[in-house]
Formats: structure tokens, sequence, C-alpha cells
């Protein structure tokens, strides 16, 4: 299951995590990014010709409903699934990594000119045959006004990270676009390469009210698909857009078939009601079945996040190592892993997952062992005391953990872990909340003790964890980043600081190993596996690709065609 | 009358008044807010997240955002969906029909049905029809709507094959018979705990006007039994039923929203749930305005409708 | 009993002739009704015997319990089948009813027996028009056309006296006043000009002046139509006015069976005995200036004590111990969206009177003519707009509630319905001490031997202080209501109209009850009652009201037997007098209904002029509203 | 007094109301069988050899009457019989307690209302109103998404969702008791307002009070069940009939008895509520006493 922590809305609460991928890469050197290994998912057969011209319709199920089409706004990794469809970026990662150019021509680079050597001007070259679904054509105007909507303050940007440093910007020629940066910036490759798309000046500058317009509810883009219809709280469709500019479509049709309930989107699945089950896929209990199933496949692949269990360092016995080892070692892993998944997830010690260049072979290998936990914490002075509950000075060995409420495995995780941690006298209280609650302040401000969360630590896919793992990314010290955790390290910090100024990739790997090194060392997180998601697609569809690097696996259904 | 309905509608906008402002206090001031998901999932800073919370004009004072929410909406203007950005209006627009058409089924099988048997265990109390109605009643009300759902759902969808597991159409298909084919399961599932509340309610009303003198009156005068009972005792003992169809109307759209949910019914409570999972304030308050507002002038109508059909109500 | 023996003679010849001249219409014989009670029949009416001839009134009579509503419905059949039995012969003009198939059966009722009821507000069906509920009746029995049977509907709406007959019928029942409505029944009966009427205490619900016109009427259908009428009644005043034969009914069973004169002049049971003492009789008083007992008659024996007459108690010397005047209490009628008054009930306008120790003033009049509220509002139970109120001398109606909570210890009110009067949870000692504990004026042992004390005093015992109100008679329980009101030591009882609703033999047990206690305690009643016999056998004084006014007062000997104003004469006409041979005197049948005290918001009352006609006996001048 | 009012031996209203009640069997039924669930819960896991919370993760997804396990064992291995009787311990007091607390707020409510009347009366009955505006499951869960879940909360919250109906009864049968004889002679002795309220007119309407109790403690755990479905409810490992349905609800094609076993138990103790309270009404109703 995916990374998580942006999981909200209601239904979202009942089922598993929905594989949320980060959608915001930040950071460079998305050329070396995480590429999936050819075992990390069961490649469809060789695909054959695509037709000529489009044809038949995906019904694609959501088990969240998209209603974010503006692909400026805050919104989520279902709504990316229809932005992926309707617009285009300037340039996109493909599963491998690599950098494609879209809208652009080329991908600009210090070689080919579109990058200074010091990073701050940036020549964009585009493409001159694009047209926007209406026939208008698309030009660099369209790119300045997209990049300067997202800085006008009566807008709600999503996010500006990157895009406030860009000044300057000159349309040089119909084609072409340069600005400058304030600062050099490397993650803003990734940025723009991924998730800004552009959105058509000749309509949106008509609009009084750039939150809210006709164009909220009807896009117009670039993209392969055109906009349908929407039924809200139904469905959505798009159809194919024949001056499409990259390859495809070769669908005719696209549904997004908003249902909500996971048993209820099996079932249609396997009645074959619905052609791809996307975004939570298809539950793990489900899978064994599913792939029995005739004309269906399964594909489980591996996602970029980490299922762990976050402890707060600043929350009394946790502020204990000794304690976090001996919890960690009385895990029964291997149970949660076959058991409630069904087998499905690879274990892991680390928070860079396994296809990332960067991950660290040889980290020490987690055994369950109840004995040595129990030895370690007598040792570290913990002793039992009323009701088999250790405690030491005063400090009880009892706190809470919390996931988002309705989420199932995780909630048998949970009793998993109160059995395993009774058994070494550490008592565990269950304390779940609906999304709204539990990732706002009661996360963002370290009020817990104790959380089961699935979270993508990599920066796009740099294994800088600086915002994850500094001690200045406390949010509830005041600090800026995600270090829920409070994790304060001068070593790591170090570490951090030093793979920041580093370029070679071998001392790179090097720095970051060392890293992973302490942070398993010194148990900053109890790492359970890495994040997978297992979805449905009817045989007969070709052209489904999964890309680690995007926040949904429906990102290039331009290319599906069926046989 | 005409007084009578403006002061009952005077009370209803008082109503509505303190319903607004418990329904606005009881989502502020719950914890959470519609940021916190980009909070959670590191797409959005903390900068980005202070100003898109100003840019809604979330970080006003409590009372000033209800005034500033409530003039709007007094003016027609509900606010936009922080989701979609449609008018909240619209929004829930969007969603009625398919409650409507899932309420409206279910009430008419229920009324039709229920009445039926309510009526037949009257006249024939303590029969075995009697005591089976009675006893089905009762355990209608009892199963969880949603468990019975599923219970539907794995039977007539899993195992048969016979029904769709849920939603309102085939996407592409849309025909008469594929919303017919769809409706079957989620109506009857909601229609079965509202036959058994109208068979209970004509049941004692049915019992209580054969009671009554008049019946007595009727039978001196020496009626035949079958014009008692359809002239006499059911005209009086449907005009109870009116007022129950306006007081059923919370339940049924409550029923219709566990319906929704087991059934992935594209609705108004679908959207209820959603909304509120996201905590999108401005579509759960006009749910619960218009949710209210409707209960209201369901329960307004029903008296309005009971003061025309009951003469000793009607006035001129 | 004074029967003019010339009268009484007349009556019952005229009735043998009758009866000889025409074979029985219904003959009654060992009629057995039972029901299922805990698996078992219970017998409530036994073995009765007794025949309707041709064009005869025949009376059922007895109290509450007696069996005689069962026989009636029992006659008719509409006795539930599932837990009803009947037994014995009911033959009407030969045939027998209890033998007849259910469908023909139906043919009977209401064609050839028609049936109406005690309660004209319930026996009417609200939501249909009542021409159309007379009409049904004569197109199901006489196979009329629609048309001819609104005809005949209108004609027999006019038949009934229902003033403006054709455009009421489409009207439904609640427009109707109460006697407007046993009219529509009495007209629903007639349609099918049925051989016989049974009349199940028509005119009990209503009030004296009603039932004096109902009364009338169905003599006057009789006569025109030549049915018989089987008369069921508590009230040996209407029986007197009405029946040719009685059949005096107790315990199930007919005790008495006679021409009406006959049992009037010789009572032969015991029980008709004790039953025709215990009747309060209109003239009996005259004469005695202070009240009297009623004489009590064993009703296995059949003897009779000597009533005795009450000493005098009013105080003559003090200050009266109530002084009310300019008494006003107005409701108002609410509507529209800010609660605007659009009208007001002028329950009480503008009354005065006094009430000395020792001394009973009785208020009578008709229903909604305020002397309930008057009563209310002296204990400002309800708020009056406008007046005072003196309590020996002290302002009741200024008061603060700590004062007021004490002053009324000093009155108490005993009302009407004993069965609600106590409250049903609540043993009977608790309820009798309660108003001890509520003002803390005793231990609990020392409430108990109070509550012992009371219970004598009332007539019941001590022991019967732990039991609950349900398993008491009516007589007992305003006993015990009694008991209560006197548990604080009050001065003053409103009784509000505390005997009404007992059964005739009771309620002259609790009359003595009271007198007895007004000679031990110098109690002062605020006696308010319709029931104008009752009145003059128990007050003082009276006063007559009418439309929230009072129209007359006086001592009562001075008004009962020189009554001046119209009203007074009206209602004093209307009561039925217990004595066949006076019944010959026809009072003019009216259709006045009683009129409304509700007015418009800006209705000023008139000033009111006052004449003396007597001492003490003062007359409200009246308009030409009465010149008619 | 020898008069005929004697004749008829009049019952005392329980003596009479148990006679009738013993006659209803449909709701004697209904009292054995929520004694036998109540007992059941109580004391059956003192009897079971399983912990409702033992996990073996070895044994999951025995189906029922498969070796030692009754009813089988659920997604984690633990003992299906084991968990229903400590989930009605949990789901009987959450009916029984918001009952109680349901009660207490709408008695209350109800007798002030009721008393007062005039703006007191009309304020109180708008709040009810208004509060009734909102359909129980909506408020419910909006609340519930608002709350932490947990036993207490879930506790109040179904409370907070009940008074009303209980507040509209009291209030109107207080009311019309208000008018009544005996409580105008209470006020005329010098009853204080709080004791003619609560030792006179309250106890008179005992018998609607009653019925919507039961009414209300079949309610409640129905409404328990909702709430745990929809994801908010009582914390694991604690179950609860809900929350062992919204557990099983996922493995319904694969191990339908974990969904059958809570479901029915559900379905079992409201249905017995709900013919105890219907027994009630006509035991406690005079007007049911129509021979």
């Amino acid at each position: 299951m995916a990374d998580e922590t942006g999981r909200f809305g209601v239904l979202a609460l009942r089922f598993g995590a929905p594989s949320r991928r980060r959608f915001i890469q930040l950071g460079a050197g998305a050329a070396a990014g995480l590429s999936l290994s050819g075992s990390a998912f069961a490649q469809v057969e060789r695909p054959t010709n695509p037709p000529d011209k489009p044809r038949g319709q995906v019904i694609a199920a959501l088990s969240q409903e998209p209603t974010v089409f503006h692909p400026l706004m805050p919104g989520i990794e279902v709504d990316q699934g229809i932005w992926w469809q309707v617009f285009s970026p300037l340039w996109f990662i493909d599963p491998d990594g690599k950098f494609i150019p879209d809208l652009a021509r080329e991908v600009p680079t210090v070689e080919n000119g579109g990058l200074s050597a010091d990073g701050l001007t940036w020549k964009i070259k585009l493409r001159s045959d694009v047209k926007w679904h209406d026939g208008t054509p698309f030009t660099a105007d369209d790119v300045k006004f997209s990049l300067e909507l997202i800085n006008n303050p009566d807008f709600r940007a999503r996010s500006r990270v990157g895009h406030s440093l860009v000044k300057d910007i000159k349309v040089v020629a119909p084609d072409e676009i340069h600005w400058r940066m304030e600062a050099p910036y490397s993650p803003y490759m990734s940025i723009l390469g991924s998730l800004t798309f552009i959105v058509p000046k000749h309509i949106l500058e008509k609009v009084s009210d750039p939150n809210s317009s006709p164009f909220h509810n009807a896009p117009v883009g670039t993209g392969p698909f055109r906009w349908g219809e929407r039924v809200p709280g139904d469905h959505i469709l798009l159809n194919a857009h024949a001056g499409y500019h990259g390859k495809g479509p070769y669908l005719e049709r696209v549904v997004f078939k908003y249902i909500p309930d996971l048993t209820v989107l099996y079932t249609q699945f396997r009645t074959g009601q619905v052609d791809y089950t996307g975004l939570q896929g298809v539950l793990p209990n489900f899978v064994q079945e599913a792939k029995t199933l005739k004309g269906r496949k399964i594909f489980v692949s591996a996602t970029s996040s980490v299922e762990h269990i976050a402890p707060n360092l600043e929350f009394g016995p946790f502020a204990d190592r000794a304690v976090r080892e001996a919890l960690y070692l009385a895990i029964n892993k291997q149970a949660i892993v076959d058991a409630l998944y069904y087998g499905l997830p690879t274990q892991t010690e680390s928070f860079v997952p396994q296809q990332a260049w960067s991950f660290q072979q040889g980290l020490p290998q987690h055994k369950y062992d109840p004995a040595k936990a129990n030895a370690l914490l007598d040792a570290a002075g913990w002793v039992r005391g009323s009701g088999g509950v250790r405690e030491k000075g005063g400090v009880k060995l009892e706190f809470t953990n919390s996931t988002t409420s309705g989420n199932a495995v995780r909630e048998q995780t949970q009793q998993l872990l109160i059995q395993d941690w009774r058994a070494i006298g550490a008592a565990m209280r269950v304390n779940n909340m609906p999304a709204a609650v539990i990732w706002g302040d009661f996360w963002q401000q370290s009020k817990f003790n104790s959380v089961l969360v699935s979270v993508n630590f990599m920066l796009g896919s740099d294994p800088d964890v600086t915002p994850r793992f500094g001690s200045g990314a406390i949010p509830a010290k005041g600090g800026r980043g995600y270090n829920t955790y409070q994790y304060r390290s001068p070593e790591a910090d170090r570490l951090l600081a030093e793979g920041a100024r580093q370029f070679d990739l071998a001392q790179r790997k090097a720095t970051y190993g060392d890293l992973q090194k302490l942070i398993r060392n010194d148990l900053a997180i109890l790492p359970l596996f890495q994040g997978f998601i297992a979805e449905g697609v009817k045989e007969g569809l070709q052209g489904f690709r999964p890309n680690i690097n995007t926040s949904i696996n429906c990102w290039n259904i331009r290319e599906w065609y069926w046989t | 009358m005409a007084r009578y309905v403006i002061n009952r509608l005077g009370q209803a906008i008082m109503l509505l008044v303190i319903v607004s402002a418990i329904g606005f206090a009881i989502l502020h001031l719950a914890p959470g807010g519609p940021l916190s998901q980009y909070a959670a999932s590191a797409q959005m800073t903390q900068e980005d997240l202070d100003r898109v919370t100003k840019q809604l004009g979330l970080d006003r004072p409590l009372p000033i955002q209800y005034l500033d929410w409530f003039g709007r909406m007094v003016r027609g203007d509900w606010g936009r969906s922080y989701r979609d950005g449609e008018a909240v209006l619209s929004v829930i627009g969007s969603h009625l029909g398919a409650t409507l058409e899932l309420m409206a089924t279910a009430t008419i099988i229920a009324a039709l049905l229920g009445c039926w048997i309510g009526i037949l265990g009257a006249l024939r109390r303590y029969s075995l029809f009697d005591s089976l109605a009675t006893v089905g009643a009762m355990i209608a009300l009892s199963i969880p709507t949603f468990w019975f759902g599923l219970v539907m759902i794995y039977v007539f969808s899993v195992k048969l094959g016979w029904l769709p597991a849920g939603n309102r159409e085939t996407v592409g298909d849309g025909s008469l018979l594929d919303l017919l084919h769809h409706l079957i399961a989620p109506a009857l599932v909601l229609a079965l705990v509202e036959t058994a509340m109208w068979g209970r309610f004509m049941r004692s009303s049915m019992l209580e006007v054969i009671n009554q003198d008049y019946i007595r009156t009727a039978r001196a005068k020496g009626m035949p039994e079958w014009r008692i009972l359809t002239l006499h005792a059911l005209r009086n003992a449907l005009l109870p039923m009116i007022t129950v169809a306006g007081l059923q109307f919370p339940t049924v759209l409550g029923g219709a929203l566990v319906a929704e949910t087991v059934f992935t019914w594209p609705g108004m409570g679908r959207l209820f749930l959603d909304s509120i999972g996201y905590r999108d304030y401005p579509v759960v308050m006009g749910i619960l305005m218009f949710s209210a507002t409707m209960v209201l002038i369901g329960s307004l109508l029903a008296d309005i409708l009971y003061a025309v059909v009951d003469p000793r109500i009607r006035v001129g | 009993m004074s029967i003019g023996a010339s009268g009484s003679e007349q009556v019952v010849a005229g009735a043998r002739r009758l009866a000889e001249a025409h074979a029985p219409v219904l003959s009654v014989a060992g009629l057995t009704t039972s029901f299922m009670r805990e698996r078992q029949w219970i017998p409530v009416v036994r073995n009765v015997s007794f025949d309707v001839a041709a064009r005869e009134t025949v009376a059922i009579v007895g109290e509450s319990g007696s069996g005689k509503s069962v026989t009636a419905l029992s006659i008719m059949r509409l006795i539930p089948q599932e837990s009803g039995r009947i037994e014995g012969r009911v033959t009407l003009a030969g045939r027998d009813l209890l033998t007849l198939p259910e469908p023909s059966m139906k043919d009977i009722r209401g064609n050839e027996v028609a049936m109406i009821f005690q309660e004209p507000m319930t026996s009417l069906n609200p939501v249909l028009t009542i021409g159309f509920q007379i009409a049904e009746a004569l197109i199901y029995h006489r196979g009329l056309s629609r048309a001819a049977a609104e005809a005949e509907t209108v004609r027999l709406l006019d038949r009934v006296r229902i003033p403006a007959a054709r455009s009421r019928f489409h009207e439904h029942p609640h427009r109707f006043s109460g006697g407007m409505r046993q009219r529509v029944m009495i007209a629903m009966a007639l349609a099918c000009k049925p051989k016989l009427l049974i009349a199940d205490e028509p005119t009990t619900a209503l009030d004296v002046t009603i039932q004096a016109q109902i009364l009338m009427l169905l003599k006057e259908l009789q006569e025109e139509e030549g049915m018989s009428i089987l008369f069921i009644t508590h009230d040996m005043g209407v029986v007197a006015e009405i029946a040719d034969r009685t059949v005096v009914m107790y315990g199930g069973q007919a005790v008495e069976t006679d021409a009406t004169a006959a049992i009037f002049a010789a009572p032969s049971h015991p029980y008709t005995r004790a039953l025709l003492a215990a009747v309060p009789r209109l003239g009996s008083m005259d004469g005695r200036p202070r009240p009297m007992r009623f004489p009590i008659v064993d009703k296995v024996t059949g003897t009779s004590d000597e009533p005795t007459d009450t000493p005098d108690t009013v105080s003559t010397a003090e200050r009266p111990l109530l002084e009310v005047s300019n008494l006003t209490t107005r409701f108002p009628i609410r509507s529209g969206l800010f609660g605007k008054v659009s009208g007001r009930v002028h329950a009480v306008e503008n009354i005065s009177f006094t009430l000395r120790a020792g001394e009973t003033l009785a208020l009578v009049g008709e229903s909604g003519c305020g002397k309930s509220t008057t009563g209310r509002s002296i204990l400002k139970l309800v708020a009056p707009d406008r007046g005072t109120v003196l309590l020996d001398g002290r302002d009741v109606l200024g008061m603060d509630d700590r004062t007021l909570r004490d002053c009324r210890k000093q009155m108490q009110i005993v009302f009407q319905d004993p069965f609600a009067s106590l409250n049903p949870r609540m043993s009977v000692g608790a309820a009798i001490a309660a108003p001890l504990h509520a003002n803390g004026l005793a231990s609990a042992s020392q409430a108990r031997d109070k509550v012992a004390d009371l219970l004598v005093r009332v007539g019941l015992t001590a022991d019967m202080a732990a039991r609950f109100p349900h398993e008491f008679s009516g007589g007992q329980r305003q006993r015990i209501c009694i008991a209560r009101a006197l548990a604080l030591g009050p001065r003053l009882i409103v009784a509000d109209e505390a005997v009404s609703a007992l059964d005739v033999s009771v309620k002259a047990q609790v009359v003595n009850l009271m007198l007895d206690l007004q000679a031990s305690m110098g109690l002062a009643y605020l006696f308010i009652s319709h029931d104008i016999a009752v009145v003059e056998r128990m007050s003082h004084r009276v006063a007559v009201m009418y439309l929230g006014e009072i129209v007359e007062i006086g001592p009562r000997a001075s008004v009962f037997s020189n009554p001046q104003h119209p009203y007074t004469k009206k209602l004093m006409a209307a009561v039925p007098v217990p004595d066949p041979a006076r019944r010959g005197a026809r009072r003019q049948a009216s259709n006045d209904e009683i009129r409304s005290p509700v007015r418009a918001p800006d209705y000023q009352p008139p000033v009111r002029q006052y004449r003396e006609v007597t001492p003490g006996h003062v007359v409200q001048l009246w308009g030409e509203e009465w010149s008619a | 007094m020898t008069t005929a009012a004697l004749s008829t031996v009049q019952l005392a209203p329980g003596q009479a109301a148990w006679r009738r009640f013993r006659r209803h069997r449909l709701a004697l039924a209904g009292a054995v069988i929520i004694l036998v669930l109540v007992l059941g819960s109580a004391l059956g896991p003192y009897l079971l050899p399983f912990d409702d919370t033992y996990i073996d993760i070895l044994k999951r997804f025995a189906p029922p009457l498969s070796g030692a396990h009754i009813l089988g064992t659920d997604e984690l291995g633990r003992d299906v019989m084991a968990r229903l009787m400590m989930g009605g311990r949990v789901s009987l007091s959450i009916g029984i307690v918001a009952m109680v607390i349901a009660m207490a707020v709408g008695i209350v409510v109800g007798a002030f209302a009721g008393f007062y009347g005039g703006v007191v009366g009309a304020v109180l009955m708008r709040l009810v109103d208004a509060v009734l505006c909102f359909p129980t499951i909506f408020l419910l869960l909006a609340l519930a998404a608002l709350t932490e879940p947990g036993l207490i909360t879930t506790t109040v919250l179904i409370a907070a969702t009940a008074w009303m109906g209980v507040a509209r009864v009291v209030e109107a049968q207080v009311r019309s008791l208000r008018e009544r004889e005996f409580a105008v002679a209470a006020l005329a002795f010098g009853s204080s307002n709080l004791r003619i309220m609560f030792r006179e007119l309250v106890p008179n309407a005992i018998a609607p009070i009653v019925v919507a109790a039961t009414l209300n403690v079949a309610k409640a755990i129905l409404l328990e069940s909702y709430v745990s479905y929809l994801g908010y409810g009582i914390q694991p490992p604690a179950a609860s009939w809900g929350n062992m349905l919204n557990n099983a609800q996922i493995y319904l094609t694969s191990a339908p008895w974990l969904a059958i076993a809570p479901g029915v138990a559900i379905t079992l103790a409201v249905t017995s509520f709900n013919f105890l309270g219907d027994g009630l009404r006509d035991a406690l109703d005079p007007r049911m006493n129509i021979p």
C-alpha cells in the first residue's frame, strides 16, 4: 500500500490506504530516479499493434471521486488521474525515471542551452503543433499565463514552491519562452516536469474569479482526451482528442467511475463492469482469488512509500532507544506481511525504496525475537510493574497507536502489535481517527504517541530526506518540514548537509547509505515493508504501465488500447 | 389557513437559524479542516497552507465567518464547494435526483404495501396473517439496513448474479430498464424498514378508528361491514398517515444515506459523507440546511394536507 | 313525595290502554349477556325481561354498572362477538333477533330498530358530511336514489328542527354543537321510520336547557312517527319526564318493572326506594331556609332514616370570609405569526360576591358560563385580569408566591372527577399527606396520625391509607379528595362540580358528608354546580351565572321561589322534575343554543345595572335579548 | 359503600399491566432473549476457553463448528463466539447507557417544557425540533466524524441523537397531565413546581417513558452498529457487534459467517427490545384494555 499521509475522504478511511503517491516530486536528478525493475511488476504481454484510430472505451474505477479539474489548484491524486488525460505538462518522468518532453520540444539542459550553467536562466522551446481542445493553438503565452496564475495572490494555487522564484518571464516567440530564477533551484525541473500542467490563457484570462469559473467543471486542455461529461458522485466521461500532439490516444472514450466501496469495486471488476481498478486497486485479501479470474490480470507493483510505525521520539518511553529496539524485535513482521497482507509486500529496513539507486543493501535484518527484546528491556532498567506493564523511573511503557480509522488491515496490524508487545510488557492502546483529524495538527504538530503510517520519504526520486529527518524540520518546534518524529541527530544533520552538497553519484550513494544505516540503527522509524499496489486490468487491454514516478498508474491511458 | 401557513413558515425560519448555528458551530469547532489532507501529504508547504486558509477566509473569527456565511445564504449564495468550485446549490442539485429517485420509489412501495398489510392486520387482528405481519415488521425494523444490503449484494449480485452490486446505471447504457435494474436492490432495502413502519402505523391507526363511537353508530345504522371499513373507518384511519408520511421524511432520508453507502448510489448521502470527510464546509452546511428545510417543508406540507383533508381543521 | 294522585292515575291508565291495544313491538325475555374476562364468562346482564309496546316509551334506569347500556347493545347485537355472549330471547315484531343471521340483522339495524348514543361529539364520523351520513341509511335500507335520499335527508333535518337544513346538509359534524349533533343523530335514527328507537343516555352529556329541548323533540317525533322508544338513563327526572313504563336495573338485574307513575308513587323494591329517596327534587326545599341532608335508604331493607335540618352554621357577625369584587378573567385567543390576540374568551366578567364563614354559596350555570373559572380565579390557579379577592381581608391576587402558598392553606378545592383528582401512582395516605409535606407542616408520624384522623372524619377507615386510588369507588375517592382538602385545615372549600359525576345515591351521601363537615368545622363552601336540584338542597345562597356574569344572586330560598332573571327562569324550567304527574306542563321547545363567551379583542362589555328584589336578592337588569 | 362500583374489581395498574404483558407472548420471548443475551455477555466469556482478543494468526478464518470454535474464528484467528459475547457487553451497555442518558435529558427537558409552557416551553421544544431537523444518521455521522471515536464518545453521541423523542413524549404527557385535577390540586395545596413535575406528573408518564426507553435501547444498538459500520466506533481490539460487522464486510464472500454472527446478534437483540417495548406499550396503555 502506498504512501498515505494524504489519505482522506470518508470512504477512503474505511479501507486500506489509498495508493497515494507523492505528487510533487521535488528534487533534481530525476534522470537517475527510481526505475521499476522488471521483477517489480509483471509486464503485460508484449504489445500488439495499436489501432489506427481510437476504438472502444475503458471504464476505470476509482475509490475516490475526482472533483478538482483545475490542475493548478489543491487536489489529490485521483484528480491527477483526470489531469493526466486532459492536460499536458512541459515534460514528464517515465517509469524508468527519464524526463520525456511533452509540450516542450526538448527537456532543457545545460548541454542543449536550455539552462544556464548557474541554473538561473531557463529557455524553453515549445512545440508549435499543439492545439487546445477547442482548436485554439497552444503558444508560449499559455505557459507564461500558467506560471503567472500560480503567483496570482487571488488564486488558490496548490503550491508556489519553486514557482515563486520565477521572474522576468519573456515570450520570445510563440514557441519559445525564457525566464530567470531568483535563485538556483534544481528540483524545479521535477516540479515543472511532472506536476505543472499548462492551462489555456484564452479561456482563463476572461474569467472574473480565478477560483471558480465554468472552466473548473469543463476543463479545456491539450491532453489526449477531451472533457465529455460529469455526473457528480458517479462518473466522468472523457472523449478522445483527435488532434492530440503525442502518441495515441487509441481509445474512443475513458470513463472514470467513482465506486467508494472497495468490495463493490472489486465485485464489479470481477463481473466485468469495470476494466481497470485504479488508485487503491484490489484489496490484498482479494488478490489471491483475483489472480485466478479468467480474463482478468492483476499487477502487483511497488510504490515508493514505506509502511512503518512512526514513534514520537519526544514521547516518554520512545526517547529510550532500547525501548524502540525491543519493540522492533518483538514485532512479528513476517506474520503481518504473510497473513494480513497475503505476502504481497516486501519487508524493508530502510526509508528508501529498494528500486532506487540510493538504496543501501545489507542493512541489519529484522528478526522476530521476543526473548531478546525482553532481555534488552530488563537490561535497560524497565521492570515489570502492575498488570505486567514495564516501567522505569515512574514512566510506564504504555502508549497509544493511531492510524486512519476504518482502515481494516491496518487495524488488524495494530491488534497484532498489541499482542506482540504485550508479551514484552509494553501496553499499546488503539486511538484511531478520521483522516481529516489525524493528519491535521495531531500529526503535523507531533501530538501522537505513535502512528501506523506509510510515507514516501523521497524528494522526487532524490534521497534527500532533510525535511523528514533534519533537526530543523520539526514543525512542532517551529521547523519547516515534516519531521514529525522529532528526530534529532547531529550525525544525521551532518550527513544530510554533506549529501546535499555532493554531486557525484557514488559519493552520494555512500553518504545516504551511511544515513540509512544511522536511521536504521537509531530506529527513528520502525519500518515494516515497502508500499505496494495491486491493480486489476481486464485481459486484452494493452499499454498499462505502472509508473513509480507518478501518483497514479493510469497516467498513460493515451497509450492503452484493446487488442 | 394562510395565516396558519405564515405562522408555521415563521417558525420554520427560526428553526433553520438555530439549525444553521448548531451545524456551523459543530462543523467548525471540530478538529481537522479542509486543508488537513494537503498538510499531511507534504505537497503544500506551511506557507501555501496559510495562504489558502486566508484565501478561503478560514482565518477569521468564527462568529464573523458564520455571519458572513449566513448573510450570503439568505441572499441565495450558499457558497462554493472547496472541492470542485461549484455553487453549493448546484452541487446539491446534481446529487438530488438520485436520492429522490431512491426515496420516492421506496416510499411508494412502502406506503402501498405497508398500508395494505396494516389494514388487513387490523381487520384480522390476532389472525395468522396479523401475527406474521407483526413479527415480520418487528424484524424488519430491527435488521441493520446496511447488513441487509450487504446480504442482498452477497446473494443477488455475488452468488446469483441477478442484480448489479451497486451504482445507479451502467455507464453508457442508462436505459430505463438499466436504471430499474439498478434501482431494485437499494429501493427494496430502503423500503423494507419503511414498509414495516407504515404497516405498524396503519394497523394501530385502523385499530384505534374501529373502536370509535362513530363506527358503532355506523353499525347501529345497519351498514354492511365492508362499507363501514372502507368508508367510515379507512378514511379516518388514513388521516394520521399524512402526518406519518411527513414525520417519516428524516427517517427515510437517513435510511437513504445508508442504502446509498452500501449500494454506492450517487446521491446526497454519499455527497454528505464525502463532504464531511473532506471538511467541505460549504457543502456540508448546504446539505444540512437543505435537508432541514426539506424536513420542515415535509412536516408543514403534511400539516397543510392534513388540514385540507380533515374537515375538522379545514377552515372556511 | 308529593305526586298528585289524579295525575299519576291518568298516566298509568293511559299506558295500560296502549299496552293492551297492541302486541309488544319488542319483547325481551331472559336476556343474559356475559363477557369473557380472565378466561371466564362473567354475566353483566342477568335474566332481564321486559316488553316495549307500540308507541310506548320504556325507560331503563339504573346507576353506573347496572348493565343498562349493555342491555341496549345486546338488543342490537352490537356486543363484540369474540368477547361477548348474549342469551335469552329478543323478539322484534315476532322475530327473534338473537338467532337471526348477521346479514338479516343488518336489515334490522337502522331500519327497524335505530339507536342514538350518549356522546354526540364522537358518535358522528368526523370526515363525512352529516347529510351523507343520514342519506346513506336511506340509500342502503330503502333503496332511494341519491337525489331522493338527499331530499329526504333535508326533510329529516327539518323535522329535527335544525335551522337552515338544506344549507347544512354538506357540513361536517364539527360545525355543529352537541345539541345539534344529537339532533342529527336523531334524524339519522328516524331515517327509515324504525319501529323502535333505542336511546342510550342521549341527553346525559348535554346541558340542562338543551336536554329539555331534546326530550321535547323526542316526544314530538314519537307522536308523529308512532314509534316505540327504549330510553336508557340514570336520571330519574328524565324518566319521570318521558317514560310510560320503567325498568329499574341494579347489579345487572331488572329489579322492578312497572308503569312509571306506579314506580314513582309506590316503589316496591328496596333499591328503587333508595334510589328515589336520593333523587334531589327541585322545589322540595320550599320554605326551608337552611340546607338539608338527604334521607338515606338502605338498599337491601328499604328502610329510611329521617333527614334532619342542618344547624345554622353561617356566622353573620364578622366580616365575610371571602370578598370578591369586580373579578374578571379573560383568556386571549392568539393566532398569527406574532401571536396576535384575535379574540378573547370572556370567561369571568366583572363579578362580585361575598361568602361568610360556614356559608355555602352555589354558583350555577351551564357549560361555558365561567363558574369553574371563577373558582379557580379565586384560588389564583388561573390569573384573573382584574378585580380583587379578599380572603379574611387579605388580598389573594396581589400576593407573592410564598404568601400565596401560605394563604392557600386557608382555601382548598375539590374537583368534579374523583378519578382524575387523585394521582393514581400515589397511595391514598400519601395523597392526603402530600399537602402537609409540601408545606413542611408535619413529620412522617404526625402525618400518619393526621391522615388516619382525616380518613375517619370523611367516613372511611384509617387502614385504607395504604391503598391506592383504583381500589376505591368514585364516592370513596371523592371522600378522599375532601380529606386531602381538609388536611391543611382550610376555612373555605371551592367544590367545583364536586358531586356532579357521582351516582345519585352516592351523590346524596357526599352531600350529606359535606353538610356534616360544614356543621362541625364551620367550613364555607363555594359550591359550583350545574345541578340545580342539588344546589337547592345544599346551599344557603345562590348565584346564577350566564356568559361569565352573575345575572342573579341571593338567598337560595328567595332565588328559587321567586326567580327574576329570564335566564334563571329558563334554567329552572328546564330541570326535569322527578315526578311523572307534573310532566304535563309542556315547555316551549326552543332551538336556542348556548351562546359562546368568545368576543372580538376590542369588545367592550356593557355596563350592567342591578336591582335588589328582596334584601340580598339582586338581579341584573336585562335587555332586549331576553324579551323574545 | 356497597354500590355497584365495587362490583367490578379493579386491579392495581402494575398488576393489570403484568397480566396484559404476560399475555403478550412475543414480548415475553423478547424479555427472555434479552435476559439470555445479557447473561451470555456477562457470564459467557468466563465459560469459554478462549480470550476474545487472543490472536492466533495460524488459525484464521476457521469456519463455524470446525473444532473447538463453535462460531469459527475471525480474520485474526480469534474465537468469534468469545468476541460475540464481549461485543455483546459493549453493544448492550452502549444501548442501555445511551438510553439512560437520553432518558434523563429527555425527561428533564420534556418536563420543564411541558410544565412551564410559554416561552420556556417554546424555546426548549424549538430546540428539540431543531435537533430533529437533522436526520439521526446525518447528525450522528457529522458528530462522529468530528470527534475521536471511542466507547464514551459513541455512547454520548448516540444519546445526543435520541433524547428528543423522549422529550417530546414527556412534554406532551406533562402538558396534558398538568391540567389534570390532581396536578391542579397539588398546586392548590402548595406543592412547589419541581415537586409537582417530578413527584406528580413524571411518574404518571411512566408508561410512555418505559416504552420509549426499551425502544431507545433497540435504536441505540442499531445506531452503534451503523456508526461502527461507517468506521467511527469502538476502537480495536475491543469488540462490538457493530465493528465486528464492519470488519467482516470485506470478507463477506470468503468468510460470510463473520458477518452473519454479529448481524444475527444485532437483529436478535434489537428485535427483542422492540418486542419488549411493544408488549410494554400494550400492557401499560390502558386504552388497550378493551374487552
